[in-house]
């Protein structure tokens, strides 16, 4: 499982390549990306604020979870933080497995995971000004 | 020691990221803590406030020992 | 929508790249590969034969479909025929939403009706010999 | 005029790929259009066997015109 936090970009297929997994069948990859607009406002950048140490603890608990639930042979996580232009790519995870069905729950549980349990926080700048994006809460402590 | 540290908008309200207490007893509660630290502007906090014990989730009743890292942050947005 | 159909080899990033899809946030992609084992058999190669101008149409009222359905923004899907060997890429299928739950259901509808409605038919090579693969009805004819 | 294209192990069988028949009468089904091709060897066709008329998913039930393509060939597998 690879885990990466970084404020660069990423190529989701050179990224694959690296992995060189073999024989797996199927890959699913997910690519999230700044929206240009939230609620009508024109957004033209994301600051992205994030808890490192945390992150990434966090990060690998949700791979090793899907991995383990859902039969993945190999997991990849990239999650960008810091300033990014509207349309730059956010988070990458690839995930491969040797069936499809289970490389699209997989990918899919870790994607919906992200959303709820890993400790960033965004904040949407627009011509008007900065506003805070109203965050998640874990499912296990509502 | 206790570590205390915050993120987003509660890093703003409170003004500081990180932040060394010496408790005088523990384990206390994740509440108190926060309540020592906050003061009066606990009531601008969001609600509901998310809380961290040595980078896992955990909530605010629950017990910090000395020389754990508390967290306090709003609701997470990843992805 | 782009729908192609070759021999050569494919990068999904970059062929995600150049449709250059605005605004959508959120992207998903499936490759699918030759796997190098089937039944226990050692696969070395898979040769992939099709209806050229039946697979066209099919895989275009697959995506459009799905582009409808699930609200997708853009659909790309490439298929490869001809001789691969095992690890090869035979596949690509990528949708873009503007949310998640959409584009992971339209991507994995799409490859769900690439089984049992396109064209396609496949022949494992292996070292014991050449054995067709078991194919699949479409749901409406049965 | 109708084109008759078969694929796949049908092609084996039948040891033709697209063959192209002048009816005596049309519309016919698709099915009889079959057992003047294959005669004999229909026994040795994979079932289910499927057919496409025009480029469209159809049945042996399907009625063929003049001037279709019909194509027989087993169940398919793509992606």
């Amino acid at each position: 499982m690879i885990i990466r936090l970084q404020t660069e970009d990423f190529d989701a297929e050179r990224e694959a390549q690296a992995l060189d997994v073999k024989g797996a069948g199927a890959r699913v990859s997910f690519v999230g990306t700044v929206r240009d607009t939230a609620q009508d406002r024109t957004i033209t950048a994301l600051e992205i604020e994030h808890y490192p140490e945390m992150t990434h603890a966090e990060l690998s608990r949700i791979g090793a979870s899907a991995q383990a639930r859902h039969n993945l042979q190999e997991v990849l996580i990239i999650h960008r933080y810091g300033r990014l232009a509207c349309h730059e790519r956010i988070v990458l995870v690839t995930v491969w497995s040797a069936h499809r069905a289970e490389a699209f729950a997989g990918c899919q549980a870790i994607v919906d995971a992200l959303k709820t349990r890993a400790p960033f926080w965004k904040k949407e700048i627009s011509p008007e000004g900065a506003l805070w994006v109203p965050g998640q809460t874990p499912q296990d402590l509502k | 020691m206790i570590t205390v540290r915050c993120f987003a908008v509660v890093r703003e309200i409170l003004g500081c990221d990180t932040r060394s207490l010496v408790a005088a007893t523990t384990p206390q509660r994740a509440s108190d803590i926060l309540a020592a630290l906050a003061g009066a502007r606990v009531a601008d906090l969001p609600k509901p406030l998310l809380v961290a014990i040595n980078c896992e989730h955990a909530s605010l009743t629950s017990l910090v020992h000395d020389g754990d890292e508390v967290a306090f942050f709003p609701p997470v947005s990843g992805g």
